[in-house]
């Protein structure tokens, strides 16, 4: 199961970094890179998680000696800052996006290419 | 400088044809020296002569003329070979510079060629030169002539066949006569460098080339011809060493420039290279 | 009759003639000022030929004699008789016996065959050659040109008399001369100068403002100061 | 103490208190932003102080008191003092630059700006990875921000281009965060580096990710196309903010970051990267004209620079973090400086920054950030490029210093090329530009670091007693008075330099070679200077340049060390580069002589890298025994110092430089800076000594070199028709002579050797000073439009006359002794066809020397040259002083050569000169040089009183009284025959002087500059592009990274 | 020879073909065809060297005439070209850009006739006659044996006999 959700995030990475490498609508790239992103959390979150854990809430004091199955909260904590960041970062590109959008009337990414060598 | 008159002498029954009276060369001079009108382009157009005479009377003056004299050892105290080879040069920046202030487009072309032809002339020599130093080890002229007494056989010209020919060819340019006088280039060029030469300047000019071809016939005579030990045989040899140069002027049509400059970087220059070999 | 086109022609001319490069002109100097250039003034010496007094005595004629016997031959052929002149350095002739030899620079002659007519042209070049010999100059005229025009005694171009323009020391009639001619001409010259007559150059300097008014009269671009040093 | 937490405090607080405030309060919300950072730098200059002052304890906080990853933990030590105090200021500088344009903008931008100086604050000083995930995150959101403030379509595509590849970048980091937690359980950097996950190779992938993306963010070559389309696209004042602040930090950050994958084999790779980074930066940059892109790829170029430091400080040890400091604040500085710079001039091209001559402070500041960026004294990288260059070959790490110095050259070419545009290109019109006091006072601020630094660095490094202060002082002062008029200045310069020959002549008493060059060096900077006082005006900037090549030129004569010697040199070259840029047409000629110089420069450097690293010591004298590579070393340095004696190959800058730079700088550079090289080349010799086998085929190569470069200097006069260029294609002649001399090694080879070098300087220095007069007086470089000056200049004529003579070599002047003596050592030697070379090209030497004298001199005058008078008595004067030494030089040899044939003496096995009286007697010849003067001297008196005498009468006449074919010349112009004199001679012989070398040099710049053409075709523009750049960075950094383990 | 003749005639309607010898004939052409017939000829026909340009003054018809004559290397013929131009006023087509000699024969037909060739380059510097002030000396109306008189100091004296008259008598005497 774990697997499955790992090489699903593994497999959005994949498909992001495809969509931001050959699609041409600067659009759908931003949503690309969004897929990315979400590939990296569902990564990171995978790999805190414990089978048949439980949710890092304890309630009572686990018991010297034995550990109980709850699932490791960091990652859990990165993922959530990851996502308020990954969010951010979206905006801003949507906000680039509408800039871009407004400067040259196009979403074709080959339109700008202003700056090079 | 005593000796000078007699040199003309030499130099005039030479130079001339068949027919010139062997006076003809001082009634020139007595008519140069004599011409009422004369004019000047400037300070440099005496200084020229001057220098010019002074590159030919310093050779001789720093020159042996006489082995084992004294007297005619002249001041060649003070300086040795390389003295001489560089004295030339005084007199050719004289020319050079005295012909420049006439302004006169035909001098800078003759200077031009001329100092162009020289640069190649002086290759052949100066091998020759080092040659004649390693195989006497000295620089000194009275030493190689000293080294070259007792007979014949002892002459640089059998000791060291190469560098007497290179230099003789160098010598065939400093002498100037064809095919290497396209510096004077009578005809295209009226008489090159010295075209606003004339009167008393000219004479000096005269006088000065009587002095420098002895000098260099005495020079060649004292490296490779066993110098002279008496007045007899310097003038002999001097008169074999400048008829060599007019006979090949004779039978030879002149050089274009290139092909002067050319030609001494080619034959004579690999001679030269030998006779260096065959000291090393 | 004069035509309409004639008379333009002469007005062309009217002006005395001077070629571009011989007009006053104003060039900038490096450091900005603008200075005025007379061609003529500024780079031609202005002097008039003086006269020489021969020195006394025997000094004189020692002098004399090595002047005759050492005659140095401008080479300017001016007409036809210069092809008369080469044969006289072949050894049938060899003028160099007698001391006579060429020299291509009229700075380093004495003497000036004109050999044949004068052009106005040619006339020109023959006086400012003159002049620029150093004195004592000696003038051969050879044939009949020189002397009366000869064949061209009625060209519009050609002059009729040397001596209206230049002293001639000696003249050598025929049409042409032999070099044979020549030579004696040259046996003459040095007769002259030996016994003190070979002073012309003087007579020149002496009757300079005539000459130059016979000059100045056919020639009439006269572009060059009165005495060519 | 304020604790650093109150960093992210007052920013973060202050950023959304500016939120809530509405248009109206814009003024307070302006006043609090100052603040804000004021405060910041307040802090950590605090703790700055605290560090150095009390050396204090580095400090942990964690905030609220809990460890990661529940708050973050900030540690405070030394470094991060350091750098968030030049992060802060640089933050407080760039924000007074662009608040106008902040202000413009709103306050939200003010708030952006807060943002991302906090954070890159913050991430300098987490310990906490993750917290430097976030930091780095919100620096470049807020970067993506301050992007915008331009509001140009580039401004768009390049924020969006950073934000895509960055997030890629961010979004390794994350998951190189995530396994390694996985692996270590904690977030700190230290518990993960003591985890030590690259043992075990499944975490080793975590300890890559992680570090992949840290060099992703600092934009290796060639995945960083996205990073210099910020820079280009930026405002320049953000484009400071990232170059200075945002550098620093990452680097800092790397740094902490780097022990992850500990392992020397990873360490080299990383120093790979940054070198690759360095040079192909560097190169991709030497096509670049827009400035911000310039200095972009300079940006990272100096970054890989570091990286690389940082990847062997294994290398290094302890040397690093100070060595990398001094690079870091002189790019930090500078590059700051220079990117406002651009703000000010706002100029698409590099061209453009001609308009920076308008405002003389801004352009001393241009040129100084530029020197810094390249490593000359007395700026830090100087010393930190020394010190790494030293360390380094110690430890036998050739191949390294070999990148650092190309890199550091391609760097120089486009610098200096910059340089030169901005000093001297034409341009029609100069663009306005406005300079406001707010944008001039951070550039201004950022200098004063600079220098600041140097100076404490320089106490760091413990180089202070290196520099002879003297000589620096008085150029500071004269830079202090440069408004004042030139003659008082003038006079000032020469005080100051008699003063201090005369108090550093004792310390020479018994040191000939030494009192001989200062002769050479001060006398002529004394008599050159004489000759300033022709010119007018103040001359901005003339004086203190000149001075600080003398300076430079003293210090070489009193270099004890190595560094010395090195810093000493290179003050020279920067002081004469500044020289002979002055020159009308200079540009070009003035750019190849500092390429080649600071090409020499490097392989100096390295040759004294190679005799420190053999010996430990820094003396000259280690020279004398290197025992590391020594026949390329003793290759190095005599290439080193040949640039500056311009040797055949290493020439083609000389003819130019020489010929086109102002008159009295002419003979500065000739006669007197070309002895510099002589002086090192004496150096080196006395070093090698007589026999050292290592050596043997070198000289032996340097005596064909020099006969060579005597024969192709000469040929080239020969073919000239300016006259300056004459005098330089002879200059690199007679140093031909003074090279094969040299290398002879042995007595008679050196005596004549000094001959010449004492001939030179005076023959040259004259010439060149009248030559430049006349040159000056006609408004003319071309020989052919001069003539007939003699009757003009009599004066100049003669010291032209005097100084042909020597030069020639003919008998009665100084000339011949070296002649003589050449004659014999050759002889001596056995170099026969060397020699004759040597003699044939002397000979060669009377065809230019003709031409110079008969065109300028002689011939016919021209029209618009009949009014000029003699050129200047100021320039006269030190040309008959230097005549006056000839002439005794000339009649007296002995005086001087006698000690020095002495002083020489020891350092070969025996005297083979001796000398009686005035004649000097040899095994193979004599010379007796007062008699011969006698002689001459009387004869030629005799001969020309007879011939005025004969001809007293002779009537003057003009100059067009000349027999002319029985025609009369026209004009003078057509009747001077000068041009191509010696055509009959460039048919025959010519082909010796095709320009062969030139040709090979131009192919050589064609080529680099084709390969950078070609090299940066990889930025396309496109964002996928860069994107697959940073993809393939990473797989192929995979792949080797396995393969490599 | 005989085809080209006739090929001039259909072009450019020459007239007066005279043909003088096998390889020479004269043609006259019309002052506006002539330069075309003469570059023709050299382009096309191979007549590709200039033997010269001359004129004649027919004083009487108050015309000049110029001829060219223009010479076929190949098959050595020539032809030359007659052109009558009007005396007054005397102006012809240049034909420099043809051969580069045409601009000296250009410059001494002015300089001798008076003939104006606008736009030959140097037309009218002086060639011999430096500073000419008179009618152009080759016009019949010019009397050179006056001018001469005037001008040039005749030496007096000077006789002169019809060569003929007097050699016969010198000669044979007798007859």
């Amino acid at each position: 199961m774990e697997y499955i959700i790992l090489i699903t995030g593994l497999a959005l990475i994949l498909m992001g970094l495809y969509g931001i490498m050959y699609i041409k609508n600067i659009f759908r790239i931003v949503i690309a890179f969004a897929l990315f992103d979400t590939g990296i959390n569902i990564v990171m979150v995978t790999i805190g998680y414990l089978r048949n854990g439980m949710a890092p809430i304890l309630d009572k004091m686990p018991t010297e000696g034995t550990t109980p199955a709850i699932v490791d909260p960091v990652p859990q904590a990165l993922v959530l800052t990851s996502i308020v960041i990954g969010l951010g970062v979206s905006a801003l590109m949507l906000t680039y996006v509408l800039k871009l959008y407004e400067d040259k009337k196009s979403l074709d990414i080959n339109s700008f290419k202003d700056l090079k060598w | 400088m005593l000796m000078s008159s007699t040199m003309r002498r030499i130099i005039a029954r030479v130079s001339g044809r068949i027919g010139i009276p062997w006076y003809q060369p001082w009634i020139d001079l007595t008519k140069l020296y004599s011409l009422r009108t004369q004019i000047s382009h400037g300070t440099m157009f005496y200084l020229g002569p001057v220098f010019r005479l002074m590159g030919g009377v310093g050779m001789f003056l720093f020159m042996p003329m006489i082995f084992g004299s004294d007297l005619w050892s002249n001041y060649s105290f003070s300086g040795d070979l390389v003295l001489i080879l560089y004295f030339q040069f005084f007199g050719m920046l004289g020319m050079a510079l005295g012909a420049g202030e006439g302004g006169h487009p035909y001098s800078a072309i003759g200077i031009s060629r001329g100092l162009s032809q020289f640069t190649t002339i002086e290759v052949p020599m100066t091998l020759a030169v080092i040659s004649l130093a390693i195989q006497y080890d000295t620089l000194s002229i009275a030493k190689i002539v000293e080294a070259q007494q007792g007979g014949i056989m002892h002459w640089t010209l059998f000791t060291n066949p190469f560098a007497t020919v290179a230099a003789m060819l160098s010598l065939l340019g400093a002498f100037g006569h064809s095919p290497f006088n396209l510096v004077k280039a009578p005809n295209e060029i009226p008489i090159g460098p010295p075209t606003e030469y004339h009167g008393t300047f000219l004479g000096v000019l005269r006088t000065n080339s009587a002095i420098l071809h002895v000098a260099e016939a005495a020079l060649f005579m004292n490296l490779f011809f066993g110098g002279a030990s008496n007045w007899f045989e310097l003038i002999i040899k001097t008169f074999l060493i400048y008829f060599w140069s007019v006979f090949v002027g004779t039978v030879f049509p002149r050089f274009r420039i290139e092909q002067s400059v050319v030609w001494f970087l080619k034959w004579p220059t690999i001679i030269g290279i030998i006779a260096i070999i065959i000291y090393l | 009759m004069e035509r309409e086109f004639d008379k333009a022609i002469k007005e062309m001319y009217k002006e005395k003639f001077l070629a571009p490069e011989n007009e006053v002109r104003q060039v900038s100097a490096p450091d900005g000022s603008i200075i005025e250039i007379d061609p003529l003034k500024d780079y031609f010496c202005q002097e008039r030929p003086k006269e020489h007094k021969p020195r006394k005595g025997v000094v004189e004629d020692f002098l004399n004699w090595a002047r005759a016997e050492s005659l140095w031959v401008l080479g300017f052929g001016t007409g036809c008789g210069s092809i008369e002149i080469p044969p006289l350095v072949t050894p049938r002739f060899d003028m160099y016996r007698y001391g006579v030899q060429m020299r291509p620079t009229p700075r380093q002659s004495n003497v000036f065959i004109i050999s044949g007519y004068l052009s106005v042209k040619t006339l020109k070049r023959a006086i400012r050659s003159y002049e620029q010999m150093p004195s004592p100059k000696y003038i051969i005229a050879l044939g009949s040109c020189t002397i009366n025009g000869g064949m061209y005694w009625d060209s519009y171009n050609t002059i009729n008399r040397l001596d209206h323009y230049m002293p001639v020391d000696v003249y050598i009639a025929g049409c042409m001369p032999r070099p044979e001619a020549l030579l004696a001409g040259f046996g003459k010259l040095k007769e002259l100068i030996k016994s003190g007559q070979g002073e012309k150059a003087n007579e020149y300097a002496r009757n300079f403002d005539w000459y130059k008014a016979n000059q100045k009269k056919i020639i009439r671009d006269w572009n060059m100061p009165d005495y060519n040093w | 103490m304020v604790a650093p937490i109150y960093i992210i405090a007052i920013a973060l607080g202050l950023a959304f208190t500016m939120g809530l405030f509405g248009k109206q309060l814009k003024n307070i919300a302006g006043v609090l932003f100052i603040a804000g950072l004021g405060s910041l730098t307040f802090i950590s200059g605090q703790w700055l102080w605290n560090f150095m002052v009390n050396s204090a304890a580095t400090e942990i906080i964690y905030t609220a008191g809990f460890k990661p990853p529940f708050a973050i933990v900030l540690q405070m030590g030394f470094e991060e003092a350091v750098l968030t105090t030049m992060i802060n200021v640089a933050g407080l500088l760039g924000a007074l630059y662009l608040f106008p344009l902040l202000d413009k903008k709103g306050n939200n931008a003010m708030m952006v700006y807060l943002i991302f100086i906090m954070s890159t604050n913050v991430a300098v000083m987490t310990s906490d990875i993750f917290n430097l995930f976030v930091f780095t995150e919100v620096e470049s959101i807020a970067l993506a921000g301050l992007i915008l403030l331009t509001g140009q379509s580039k401004a768009f595509q390049a924020g969006m281009k950073y934000l895509i590849v960055s997030g890629i970048s961010s979004g390794l980091l994350l998951l190189g965060i995530i396994f390694a937690y996985q692996f270590s359980g904690s977030l700190t950097i230290i518990d993960m580096i003591n985890a030590n996950l690259w043992a075990v190779k499944a975490s080793s992938i975590a300890a890559f990710l992680l570090i992949v993306a840290f060099i992703i963010e600092m934009k290796p070559f060639p995945a960083n196309g996205w990073g210099i389309d910020v820079y280009t696209a930026a405002h320049p004042g953000i484009g400071a903010m990232v170059s200075a602040a945002g550098a620093s930090a990452s680097l800092y950050v790397f740094y902490k970051v780097m022990p992850l994958v500990n392992g020397n084999d990873w360490y080299y790779f990383i120093a790979l990267i940054g070198a690759i980074t360095f040079v192909g930066s560097n190169l991709v940059a030497t096509r670049q004209e827009n400035p911000n892109r310039l200095l972009g790829y300079s940006s990272i170029g100096q970054v890989g620079f570091l990286m690389m430091i940082l990847g062997l400080q294994d290398v290094l040890g302890e040397r690093t973090l100070i060595i990398s400091f001094s690079i870091l604040i002189s790019h930090y500085a500078a590059k700051a400086g220079l990117f406002w710079i651009s703000g000010i001039l706002n100029a698409e091209n590099i061209k453009d920054w001609s308009a920076l001559r308008k405002n003389p402070i801004l352009l001393f500041l241009f040129g100084a950030f530029l020197f810094a960026l390249i490593g000359f004294p007395p700026f830090p990288s100087f010393f930190g490029k020394w010190e790494l260059i030293m360390t380094l070959s110690q430890t036998g790490n050739y191949s390294w210093i070999v990148v650092i110095l190309v890199a550091s050259f391609i760097e120089g070419i486009y610098l200096f090329r910059w340089l030169g545009y901005a000093i001297k290109l034409d341009h029609a019109q100069l663009p306005a530009f406005k300079t406001p006091w707010y944008q001039l006072i951070p550039i201004m601020s950022m200098g004063l670091i600079l220098f600041g630094m140097s100076a404490y660095l320089t106490h760091v490094f413990n180089f202070g007693p290196a520099i002879n202060y003297i000589p620096l002082l008085f150029v500071l002062a004269i830079f202090a008075i440069d408004f004042l008029p030139a003659y008082i200045k003038n006079t000032v310069s020469i005080a100051g330099i008699a003063y201090y020959t005369y108090y550093l002549w004792p310390s020479l008493e018994n040191d000939l070679l030494r009192q001989i060059f200062i002769g050479i060096f001060l006398g002529g900077a004394i008599l050159t200077l004489v000759a300033g006082y022709a010119k007018k005006g103040t001359r901005a900037g003339f004086y203190p340049m000149a001075l600080m090549m003398f300076a430079g030129l003293v210090g070489l004569i009193e270099a004890k060390s190595m560094l010395q010697f090195f810093f000493n040199w290179e003050l020279m070259t920067a002081g004469s580069y500044f020289l002979i840029i002055r020159g009308k047409r200079s540009m070009p000629h003035a750019y190849s002589y500092i390429l080649f110089s600071i090409a020499g420069a490097y392989a100096i450097l390295m040759g004294f890298g190679l005799a420190y690293g053999s010996q430990l010591n820094g003396n000259l004298d280690a020279l004398s025994q290197i025992s590391l590579l020594p026949a390329l070393a003793y290759s190095l340095l005599a290439v080193g110092f040949m640039t500056k004696t311009a040797s055949l190959g290493l020439h083609i800058w000389l003819p130019g430089a020489h010929g086109e730079a102002e008159s009295d700088v002419s003979p500065m550079v000739s006669a007197i800076l070309l002895k510099a090289g002589v002086f090192g080349l004496i150096l080196l010799f006395l070093s090698i000594g007589v026999d050292n086998p290592n050596a043997t085929t070198l000289l032996y190569v340097l005596g064909w070199v020099g006969a060579l470069t005597t024969l192709i200097g000469n040929m080239g006069a020969v073919f000239q028709e300016d006259a300056k260029r004459l005098l330089a294609y002879s200059s690199i002649g007679q140093l031909g002579y003074i090279l094969f001399a040299f290398t002879f090694m042995t007595h008679m080879g050196w005596l004549a050797g000094f001959t010449y070098t004492i001939n030179h300087f005076m023959f040259k220095a004259i010439l060149f000073l009248v030559i430049g007069g006349i040159v000056v007086k006609l408004g003319t470089h071309n020989m052919y439009e001069m003539g007939g000056m003699i009757k003009k200049m009599p004066f100049s004529f003669i010291a032209v006359l005097i100084s042909i003579i020597v030069i020639g070599g003919i008998p009665p002047l100084s000339g011949f002794a070296g002649k003589w003596l050449f004659y014999n050592a050759v002889i001596e030697k056995g170099w026969y066809f060397q020699g004759a070379i040597i003699f044939f090209a002397g000979i060669v030497a009377f065809l230019y020397l003709f031409k110079l004298i008969y065109s300028v001199f002689l011939g016919q005058l021209k029209d618009n040259h009949r009014n000029v008078k003699e050129i200047s008595a100021w320039i006269l004067i030190p040309s008959y002083i230097l005549i006056i030494g000839i002439m005794i030089f000339s009649a007296f040899p002995q005086y001087i050569l006698q000690p020095i044939s002495d002083m020489i003496a020891p350092h070969f096995q025996s005297e083979t000169i001796t000398w009686t009286g005035s004649l000097a007697t040899t095994s193979l010849g004599y010379w007796d040089a007062t008699t011969i003067m006698i002689v001459v001297g009387t004869a030629f008196m005799l001969l020309l009183g007879w011939l005025i005498w004969l001809s007293a009468k002779a009537q003057k006449v003009e100059q067009f009284n000349i027999v002319f074919a029985a025609e009369r010349p026209f004009r003078p112009e057509t009747t001077h025959v000068s041009y191509n004199i010696y055509a009959g001679y460039q048919k025959a012989l010519g082909w010796i002087v095709a320009p062969g070398i030139t040709n090979f040099w131009n192919t050589m710049s064609t080529n680099l500059l084709e390969f950078a053409g070609w090299t940066r075709r990889i930025y396309s523009g496109s964002i996928q592009n860069y994107t697959l750049h940073v993809i393939l960075f990473i797989v192929v950094f995979y792949l080797i990274s396995i393969g490599g383990l | 020879m005989v085809e080209i003749l006739k090929e001039l005639e259909e072009r450019f309607q020459v007239s007066d073909l005279v043909q003088q010898k096998d390889h020479l004939a004269f043609v006259s052409v019309d002052k506006n065809k002539a330069i075309p017939m003469i570059t023709w000829l050299k382009d096309q026909a191979g007549y590709t060297s200039l033997t010269l340009i001359t004129a004649v003054d027919w004083l009487e018809d108050g015309k000049f005439q110029l001829t060219y004559m223009i010479n076929n290397p190949k098959n050595k013929t020539q032809i030359a070209a007659r052109v009558m131009i009007d005396r007054e006023n005397a102006t012809m087509e240049s034909a420099h850009h043809l051969w580069e000699s045409v601009r000296i024969y250009q410059r001494e037909l002015k300089e001798m006739f008076g003939i104006d060739f606008p736009g030959s380059p140097g037309v009218d510097e002086s060639f011999i006659l430096e500073g000419w002030v008179d009618i152009p000396p080759y016009r019949r109306d010019f009397d050179t044996k006056k001018y001469s008189e005037e001008t040039y100091f005749p030496r007096p004296g000077r006789q002169s006999n019809d060569p003929a008259e007097y050699m016969k008598s010198k000669m044979y005497p007798n007859e």
